[in-house]
Formats: C-alpha cells, structure tokens, sequence
C-alpha cells in the first residue's frame, strides 16, 4: 500500500472474489444486477401471496377471510410492493446487468455508488417489512376496535397512494404509516443515485462510434426512464418529507382545521405517481423492442419514431398527474386540460405499438417464449391502453375512478405490460447470464398459463368496475351480482400463482442442467452477444467500435439486392474468435476494487428510519444519533477510499 | 448582462473579475432590499421587479461562479432542463390550485 | 475552465461526451434538486396567502434587514469558494486552503443566522405547529439549512485532506470543483427563496 | 351501468361512443396481431425477411390518423364537461357531510338533518354541495350521476337528479380507513305529492311513546345510558356532548337502514349492533355501552316508534 492511501485502510480493503463475501462487496455491475433480480423476484413472491388473500377475501360476496385491518394492510403492501419493491427493481436488475454490455463498457460510472444503491433499496424493503413486526396500528382516534390486530394486519393501511387526511395522525393511530413513509423515503433515494448513475454511464461510457442514435433501444428507454427518476423522485420526497413531519413533529401541511389542504398531498404524489408508472413501463418496452427484431430477423421498425415516441411519452408524463384527481374536486378548467393532455399521450403510445407490429410484418417469426411474452405484451398492453384512453373522456371517468374498471386498466398495463416485458427479458437474457439454455416446452406451458390466469383474473374487473365494485373495499353485499365474476377472478388469480411455480422450477433446473447455449445463441444485434456467457468479470477483452445500428447483425449479414440478409461466411468464424478472445484478454485489465462502505451506508439509512420513528423514546433519539454517524463516517471512510481508476499515478500495484 | 471585460482566452474569469461580479450581486440585493421597502408606494410593479432582479443574480451565479458559460452547450441543456421542468410544473400546480378554482 | 484532473485513464477508449463523470453527474443531480426545492417553494406559496390561520403568519414576523445579512453572507461565500478553486488552479495551496476556510465560516454564519431567526420565530409564538404556512417556511429554510451543512461538511473535508497531504491534486481537485457546484448551487436557491419567500407579498 | 337519470344518461351516452372507438382499434389490433403471428410464421422454405428499416409516410399516418380520433373524442368530452358541471340556479340545495363511514345529509331550506339514506324529489335537479369531517370521502351513486370527493375543509358541488321514483344505491368509492365498505348510501327518489310529505314528517318532533309502555323505557335508557352524549332525538334532547354529532335519531326508522346504509334496520341486526358495535363495524366510533338485554330490548321498541 503506498503512503498516500495507507490512512484510509482502518480495516484492509476487502479483496475477494468468490464466494459470499464477494457478493457482499462487490461492486460488478453483474453482480449487482443479478442480487437486484432475486431480491426483486422474492418480493414478487411476496406481493402475489398478499394477492392471493385479498382475492380469497373477495371470492365471494360478505367474506370474512380477512378481518377488515388485514385486508387494508394486505391491498396496500400489494400495491406499495408491486410497484416500489418489484417491477422497479426488476428494472434496475436489467439496466444494471446490461447498460454496461450493450454499450461496450467495462463497468458502470461510478461502481461503488451502484453498489449503495443496492443495498439502500435491500434495507429499504427490509425496513418496510419490519412493519409486520414492530408495526402498530388501530382504530381511529375515538374509534373502537372490534379485536386486537393481528401481526398480519399491522402493516401500513393507507393504500399505496395514501391519501392525506387519512394518513394524519389523528385518523392512522400507530407507526405502521411511518415505516410506509420512510420506508419509500429510502427506496426513493436508492433510485435517485441509481439514475443519476446510469445517466452518467450512458452518456460517457458507450463504446467508440456508438453515438447517441446507434444506441440500442433498450438503452434509449433506460436513458428516459433514469431522467424521469432523477426528476421525479425529488417531489415524492418533499411529499413523504411533509407526510412523516406532519405525524411526528406535528405540522400542519395537511390539517385542514388549520391551513393544510389535502388535495395538496394528491398533487405532489400524482406529479411524481405518473412518471413513476411510465418508469415502470417503459423498460419493458426496451425489452420489447430488443426482442421482436430478433425472433423477426427485421431490424426494429423505424427506429427514431420509437425512440422520440419514448422520449414524448417520459415528457409528456410531467404533463397529466390530475387526470387521477378527476373527481377530487379540482376545477373544471382543469379536469378539461388534463384530460385533453392524457389524450395526447395516447398518440406517442401508438406509434410504439404499431411499429411494433410493423416490427413483426414480413418478418421471419419465431415464437420462442420471449417472443410469446413479447407478442402477449404488444397485445395486453393494447387491450390496456385503449381502456386507459377511455378514462381520458373526463364525465367517463367520474364513473370509473375509483372502481376495479381502474383495477383492470392498470393490471393490464403493469401487469400486461412490465410483468410480460420483463419475464421475457428473463427468457431472452437467461442463455446470457448462465450460459445456458432454458427448457422450451416449460417456457411455453409458463406463457400459455399465465395468458390464460391474467385475462381469467383482469378481464374481468372491467365489468365488475362498471357494475359499480368499488376499489379497496373489504367485502361487497350479496345483493349486487358482484360474487359469480369475482369467483372466476380469484381462480385466475390462482393460475397466475401456478405458472409462476413453473417459471420458477424451469429457471433453477435450467441454470444447473440446460444445454450450452454458446455467446450468441438468437443470431441477435447487439453488443451483449458478443462476449462470452456468463460474461467475464471484465465484459469486454477489448473495448468494440460500433459503426452503425445493430453493429454486430452488419458484421454477420451483408444485404443481397432484394435488401435480405446474407450471411457472411465469416461470420461463424467470426462468433468462435470473439468468444475465443473474450475468455482470455491480453494485457491485464484494472477493475475497481470491491469496497465495504456501500452495505455500511445502506446498513445505516434503517437505522436513521428506526430512530425518526420511535424519537419519542430515549432509545429512539440514541438510535437516531447512532444511525446519522454511522452515515457521516462511511460517507467520509468512503471519500478517503481512493476509487482506483487505472490511471492512478501513484499506486498503480494496488490489488483488484 | 453587463460584460465587465472580455475573458481572457483561457477562459477564466480573473479574481479582479469575480471580485466585481461578487459586488454586483451586492448592489443588486441591495436594490431588492430598498424596493421591499417601497412597497406600499410602487404597489403592483415590485413584484416583477423583484422577480428579473433575482433572474438576473440567478444568471450570474450560474454562468460566471458555475462556469456554466463557459461548459458545453448540453451540461446548460441539463441543468436548463431541471429548471425549467420545475418551474412549468409548479406553475400549473400554483394556477390549479390558487386561481382555476375561481372559475368553478 | 479545464477539468483540473486530467480525463483519467480509459476515457479515450470511449465515446463520450466530454465531460468528467463526476461532475456530469453533479450538475444531474443539481437539476434535479431543482425539482426538490421547486416542490418545497411552490408548497409555501400556496399556504402563504391563505386566509383562517391561526398563529402569528411568517411573513408578520420577518425581519428583513437581518435576513438580507445573511444573504449578503452567503453570496461572500460564493465569491471565496470561487477564489478557493481560483487559487487551486494556479497551484496556490495555502491560498486555496485559507479560501476554502472562509467560504465554511461564511457558511456558518449563515447557518448561526438561521438558528437565531428561528429562535425569535419560536419566542413569537410561531412553531412548525402553529399553521401551515409556518411549517412550509420552517421545512423549505430547514432543507435549504441542512444542504448548506453538508456543504460546510464537505468543505471542512476538503480542508482536513488538503492540511494533511499538503496539497489537492488529481482526483481532489475537481473534488473540490464539484463542492464548489454544489455550494453555488444552495446559494442561487437561497437567491430564488430570499426573493420569492421573504419579499415578495 | 343502467343510468336513471339526465346527467348518469349522458355519461352513459359518452361511455358508449368511446368505447365503441376502442372497440374498433381493438378488433384491428389484435386481428393484425393474430393475422401476422400466422402469415409470418418460419416455415421452412421461408426466405430471410427484407430488412425494412421504416416507412416515413406510414409513420406520418399512425400519428394523424389516432391524433384525429382524439380529437374526435375530445369534442363531446369537453362539452359535456362543462355542461354538467355547471351549477343549476333552480334546484333543491342538500349538503353532505362525509363522516368515519356514514353519510349526514343536511337540508337547509327545509330544516331536515338525517343520515344514510337521501330523500329526493324525482324529476327535478338536485344540487349536493358536500364537504368532510374527518378523513376523505367520494359520493356515488352509480345510476345517477358521476362520483365527487368530499373534502375536508373544503365544498365540492355534485349535481344529481333521477327520473323515476325509486331506490337507487351508492357507496363511498374513496378509501377512508378500517369500514369504508360499510359505507353505503341509498338514495330514495319520490314524487312531487310524495316528497312533500315525507318533509312535514321528517320536520315534525320525535313521537312521544305512550306513558309506561316498553317504548317509554327504551326512552328512559336513551336519556341515562349515554346515548345523549352524541345522538340528538328533536323534542327529547338537542344538546349533544360530541362535536359534529352522530346521526340525528329523530326520525330514524323511516330510513329503513342504519350504519352507513349497510344493515336493514330491524331487529336482529339492531340487537347485535347496540350490543357491540365494532362487531359489525370495526374502528366504529360508537362505544360499547354495556347493555343488558332488556335494555337493548326496550331501546329497540323505542327506536321502532321513531318514524
């Protein structure tokens, strides 16, 4: 160690890398990325169980599954665990595993930084979760409960969107809303110094020639969906910010007895709630747009138009938050203005949709399961967006809101969409990340079950809407012919639960057994395809140049006279060599070492929440002393640690 | 804005330069400080004179402390971006809020 | 300016836009603080004029010439944070670390100014408790006073490294750029709140 | 859907014309789908695709051709916006007072203050100026008109009116914590000669029950067993302890349902009700009063008489 770093190795910087404590502080982009995916896929697990009681609960008409308190705490962990604990970091997994790769670089921006982010979103959720331990809940003030609440029930209670006065802490008695405040509070931040991370690695780090319009769309997606976080994600803190002071230091932002409005908080969580979902659907996209062109050997159908269609939809995004406020009140003016700006966002949505389709024409298609979840995306996603547009029609939307018709609309969107869009990214990237290949037959059973589950289960819930079900409502009374269609909900919801099971054993028996499957095994166009599966801890041997789109089908494929792809006879030669050089690089490559102060950090944020939740007590402010140090001296421990770019001069024999 | 002189070609406004910028910002406070005052005499105008004169500091601040100037056209693009973002998107809240309820 | 810190290492191997990562990614993240403090502003504007209060009203209790003090102290703290960087790219290390000490005891008093503001607040009978527009005033000046701390944090670490190795080089000196982005940065926001919070009625 | 009213008619008229649109896009959508997923399928013999990087016309087109069926929709959309949102100058004012999960109901002209169930005179338009107590509230009543939120601190209008006589339910379509689906509300809609009656009713004092019988008691227990502390029976006693008060029991029997419009009023469900509250509405804010059975058994008869 030279002399300049020796002071800032209190403990020896960490230096493994096999085994568990490699995971532990690693800081590969790949690693990362794939702790991001189980972490992701357990909490889906998760929040498809509390889908599954809540659907037990409303199987039929008066049902007494769930006590009231449960089934509340059960809708709102659902939703707040769908959206901020599954699909978000399941997007992340993605962006983490494969920016680097697609843009033929080694690692991301700042690697110790992406680590933090990890492990704050880890802990986050872990914190939220917490609340089925130490969470308190109860009655309203004055109100009197019918029996103690069960650990089961003792989760935030709000709804995942928790409308104030109701979160106030007059009405919501007890610290589960804390948790679900600080809770997101962390998530938020994780996202937030993600985004800021992936900006800077799409912008700085892609390979020599690809510039900004040969990117594949992918990237292009993760680039709106990392600006839309970085502004976006600032509001939802002001709001959760305004929301825990208002519960624990007694502020007045949203008591109306003395100034506070309501309606504000609906502002501030929609404004930041609608670029959130279309941070939820637009990875898929990318996804999907990787996928068709491959399995349809066409390149993507008009390239730019899906990519500015993207970039108006993020935009446009900032544009419409009230059109969920339709019914809130909100002036007439208004409600017509945002509803004419919802309606402009379904134009950019089509254009997707049909160069999706225009993709898939005089295409050469082959329907591997990615594909099928690509295909089912394109076709539930439409289903859900021209139900989305309907609700645009503001007098409509008075009918609607607020019903399972909403219910319906954003199953079908996120769930139609993201979840589709994301199981076949898993499909399409898993002979990437194992090397080897999944089972067909299984990968198909997984798609046709699930099909079948999601529209026995969503479809549905646009009629029940209509008929006038109510969202978040505990029971339904036996009088509405409600119960027969929510019956065939509650086996859909069931189906769903099974093909999951089969996703699951395919992906764990496939992982150890499947076949080689070779670096490029779907003749593909991007630059993943190029290196050895599973990728080298290093990526790339050598950084590629990129001279156009889709630089790699170009090297395998020259164009005969009709404009169909011939194949190079070089390119099989060409495949082997790449693999050949990619296992081993010529001269040494220096990667950033694996460093211990992003889990310190992401270990201390928890314990901050803990103390601003219980600052009551003695041990509460100790707790909180405590946490904000511990933050304060990784931080600084943490600017000491040299980041160990290669061309550091003075200690270039530092270990790696 | 008044250009006190010329950059030089490395692109680095001198001490002496950041000295005079640093006393603009001074005497433009001071005016906002002294219009406060005459409020109740000026009545409808302080407000937007209040408003330019903090644009204007904004911008000093921004272009000659930040060097943004004097950066690549996209990093302004960026931090433009967020500004204005923020600033369209707040106005359409304050308006909704504050004046269309008016309309009904 | 030039970056301080020549482009390290493998930039070349990539296409990109020019700039340094970290201070790409510092000028990101000040946009999107755009949006944080943008959200806390326009919350206090809308509680600020609103009739049926209770409690003595920020703007009753303001004293402006005091406040004015300390802006003017935190724009002298923007020209020795520029006069630090200054000093550092002409090699000047005492002259950069002196500077740097001066815009962290600007820095404090501004802070020491907000304390004592809050302090006659509270005596007037006005708390975070009292109405809504008092705590949007104490949570925007609140958030805008702890982003000046960590500046101060970061700017005292930058002093304690540049005390023990002598000098700033390398990767620090455009650490040292970066706090001084941010600090310019928390104060163009105490510009935009002096104006929009304190004067205008 | 089945709307029953002007204003629920032409929400239904809109709903249907949209969807209609949609249904349209659906059917070419998912044809085109369907149609190329078969035609292009990789049979062997197929030669490898033209690559076709894009078609700037056909873009131009999808852009247009949906921007004006949008603004097909947008017409009717803003029009009966505004229509139905302005304020009728000639119609019945009711306020609504969202309370934790039951709806007051408020008649200002005509002095009536009741709960759970809105009396309203068929044919006519009714304007509902509403607010909240407590936590948010949104009144729905499917087949009369749109939804509205009730807003603490705040006024919101919703107009309502229904064609025919006749019950028509709702329900609090907003999420206001642990009972918010035992929140209902049930809108009884009568004649001109009808309504008019059922006002003088609703205006004249509670009935007195006859001296010593069962009813006489249950007044007795209504006066010393607490219930004074919130609920106000006219002509028995108005002053009530708790601010905003419960519902007002004057004439609660001809409601025909209690709690939040979600139980019958009748005897069984009143003697599990006034037994333990939270049993049937848990977070109620009704104590458990400790009765005994003749007790609640008097009180029953007592309520009963309260048309």
């Amino acid at each position: 160690m030279t002399t300049t770093a020796s002071r800032s190795t209190i403990f020896r910087r960490p230096t493994a890398t096999k085994g568990f404590w490699s995971w532990i502080t690693t800081v590969d982009h790949k690693k990362i990325g794939v702790m991001y995916g189980y972490t992701a896929f357990a909490f889906l697990l998760i929040g498809g169980l509390e889908a599954l009681l809540l659907r037990l609960q409303l199987a039929g008409p008066e049902g007494q599954f769930l006590s009231q308190a449960e089934y509340n705490a059960m809708f709102t962990m659902h939703g707040t665990t769908m959206v901020f604990l599954v699909i978000m970091p399941m997007s992340a997994a993605f962006m983490n595993y494969l920016l680097p790769l697609m843009i033929g670089a080694r690692d991301v921006a700042f690697p110790r930084l992406n680590a933090l982010s990890y492990w704050i979103f880890l802990f986050g959720g872990l914190f939220l979760y917490s609340t089925f331990i130490f969470g308190t809940t109860g009655a309203p003030a004055g109100g009197f409960l019918a029996e103690e609440v069960s650990r089961l029930g003792s989760a935030p209670n709000a709804g995942w969107f928790g409308y104030a006065p109701n979160t106030e802490p007059q009405f919501s008695v007890g610290t589960v809303l804390d948790y679900w405040a600080i809770g997101l509070q962390i998530l938020g931040l994780a996202s937030l110094l993600s985004s800021i991370n992936l900006i800077t690695t799409i912008f700085n780090l892609r390979a020599k020639g690809m510039r900004l319009l040969r990117m594949p769309v992918f990237v292009w997606m993760s680039l709106v969906v990392n600006f839309l976080l970085a502004f976006s994600l600032p509001i939802i803190a002001v709001a959760l910010w305004m929301i825990t002071f208002d519960r624990q230091f007694g502020s007045q932002f949203f008591q109306a007895a003395n100034g506070g409005d309501p309606i504000l908080w609906q502002h501030l969580f929609w404004l930041f709630g609608h670029p959130e979902v279309y941070i939820l659907i637009l990875p898929a996209m990318g996804i999907v747009s990787e996928v068709l062109p491959v399995f349809s050997r066409k390149p993507l159908f008009g390239y730019a138009a899906v990519v500015f269609a993207g970039a108006a939809i993020g935009f446009l995004g900032f544009g419409v938050w009230a059109h969920h406020m339709f019914s809130s009140g909100i002036s007439t003016v208004a409600q017509a203005a945002f509803g004419l700006s919802t309606m402009t966002i379904a134009i950019p949505t089509g254009i997707k949709i049909f160069n999706w389709l225009g993709t898939m024409w005089m295409g050469r298609l082959r329907f591997t399961t990615p594909m099928l979840f690509s295909i089912g995306f394109v076709a539930m996603f439409t289903i859900g967006g021209l139900s989305g547009v309907t609700h645009s029609v503001v007098p409509a939307d008075w009918q609607q809101t607020d019903t399972y018709y909403i219910v319906a609309h954003f199953h079908y969107v996120l769930f139609g969409g993201a979840i589709f869009g994301i199981f076949s990214g898993l499909y399409y990237w898993f002979p990437k990340l194992t090397g080897r290949m999944y089972s067909e037959r299984l990968g198909k059973w997984h798609f046709w079950l699930m099909f079948l589950g999601f529209n026995l289960t969503f479809a549905p819930m646009h009629w029940l809407g209509l008929q006038g079900m109510v969202r978040r409502t505990w029971q339904y009374a036996s009088d509405t012919n409600l119960g027969p269609w929510n019956m065939v909900v509650t086996i859909g919801a069931f189906i769903i639960a099974a093909s999951i099971l089969l996703f699951m054993w395919n992906w764990v028996v496939s992982k150890r057994r499947g076949a080689e499957a070779g670096i490029d095994p779907w003749d593909a166009r991007t630059l993943e395809w190029t290196i050895p599966s599973p990728p080298p801890e290093y990526n790339f041997a050598e950084i590629p140049t990129v001279t156009a789109l889709d630089d790699f089908w170009h090297k395998k494929y020259s164009e005969d006279e009709e404009e169909r792809p011939v194949r190079r006879d070089t390119a099989d030669l060409l495949v082997e060599e790449l693999e050949h050089t990619g296992n081993n690089p010529g001269k040494p490559i220096h990667l950033p070492g694996p460093s211990y102060f992003p889990i310190a950090v992401g270990l201390s944020l928890p314990v901050v929440g803990y103390g601003i939740i219980y600052h009551g007590e003695v041990w509460g402010v100790a707790l909180l002393a405590v946490g904000v140090l511990a933050t304060i001296t990784s931080f600084v421990g943490w600017a000491q640690e040299p980041a160990e770019e290669p061309g550091e001069e003075e200690s270039p024999g530092e270990e790696h | 804005m008044s250009e006190p002189a010329q950059p030089e070609a490395h692109h680095h406004p001198s001490p002496r330069q950041y000295v005079q910028i640093a006393l603009l910002l001074a005497v433009l406070t001071g005016i906002e400080v002294g219009l406060y005052y005459t409020e109740p005499t000026f009545g409808r105008l302080v407000t937007p004179a209040l408003l330019i004169l903090a644009a204007i500091k904004f911008g000093l601040v921004v272009g000659y402390y930040m060097h943004l100037k004097y950066e690549k056209r996209f990093l302004t693009g960026f931090f433009g971006a967020g500004f204005i973002l923020a600033g369209l998107v707040y106005a359409v809240v304050l308006v909704s809020v504050l004046i269309l309820p008016r309309f009904g | 300016m030039a970056d301080l810190a020549h482009d390290l290492g493998h930039h070349d191997e990539h296409e990109s836009l020019g700039v340094d990562n970290r201070k790409l990614a510092m000028w990101v993240f000040l946009a999107s603080e755009f949006m944080f403090f943008g959200a806390l502003i326009s919350t206090y504007l809308l509680f600020k004029g609103k009739e049926g209060m209770a409690g003595p009203l920020p703007r009753e209790l303001y004293d402006i010439p005091f406040t004015s003090v300390s802006s003017f102290v935190l724009l002298m703290s923007s020209l020795t944070m520029v006069l630090a960087h200054n000093a550092l790219t002409r090699k000047d290390q005492p002259a950069t670390r002196s500077w740097l000490l001066a815009t962290a005891l600007l820095g404090m008093v501004f802070i020491a100014g907000q304390f004592f503001e809050f302090a006659t607040f509270i005596e007037e009978g006005m708390t975070m408790r009292t109405n809504a527009a008092a705590s949007g005033f104490y949570l925007l000046t609140g958030f805008h006073g702890t982003h000046v701390l960590i500046g101060i944090i970061m700017l005292l670490s930058l002093f304690g490294i540049s005390r023990r190795q002598g000098s700033l080089s390398g990767g620090q000196g455009l650490n040292l750029e970066l706090v001084g982005l941010y600090w310019h940065f928390v104060d163009i926001i105490w510009i935009v709140i002096f104006t929009v919070v304190y004067l205008i009625p | 859907m089945s709307p029953a009213g002007p204003i629920a008619e032409k929400i239904d008229g809109l709903w249907w014309l949209v969807f209609w649109i949609a249904a349209v896009i659906f059917v070419l959508v998912q044809g085109a789908i369907l149609i190329i997923a078969f035609v292009f399928r990789d049979k062997d013999g197929r030669k490898e695709p033209k690559q076709i990087h894009g078609n700037n016309k056909l873009e131009v087109l999808w852009t247009a051709i949906p921007a004006l069926i949008l603004a097909g929709i947008a017409v009717p959309t803003v029009q009966t916006l505004f229509e139905l949102t302005n304020r009728p100058d000639s119609a019945l004012t009711i306020e609504v007072i969202g309370h934790q999960w039951w709806f007051e109901y408020v008649y200002p002209d005509q002095g009536i203050n009741t709960a759970n169930t809105l009396v309203i005179p068929a044919g006519q338009p009714v304007e509902l100026i509403m607010t909240s107590e407590d936590v948010l509230h949104n009144f729905w009543v499917p087949q009369l008109a749109g939804k509205r939120y009730l807003v603490t601190g705040q006024e919101t209008y919703l107009n309502l009116e229904a064609d025919e006589p006749g019950e028509y339910w709702g329900q609090c379509a907003e999420f206001c914590g642990l009972s918010h689906a035992l929140m209902r509300a049930r809108v009884v809609a009568l004649d001109e000669a009808g309504f008019e009656q059922w006002v003088t009713d609703q205006q004249q004092p509670a009935v007195e029950p006859a001296a010593g019988s069962l009813a006489d008691q249950g007044k007795e227990v209504y006066l010393n067993a607490g219930c004074t502390r919130c609920h106000v029976i006219e002509g028995v006693w108005e002053d009530v302890a708790r601010q905003p008060p419960a519902p007002d029991l004057t004439h609660v029997a001809s409601r025909s349902m209690f709690a939040g419009a979600s139980f019958e009023f009748n005897e069984a469900n009143l003697r599990t009700w006034l037994a333990n509250p939270s049993s049937m509405k848990d977070g109620s804010l009704m104590p458990n009063l400790a009765l005994n059975d003749e007790e609640i058994t008097a009180l029953i008869a007592y309520l009963e008489t309260l048309k």
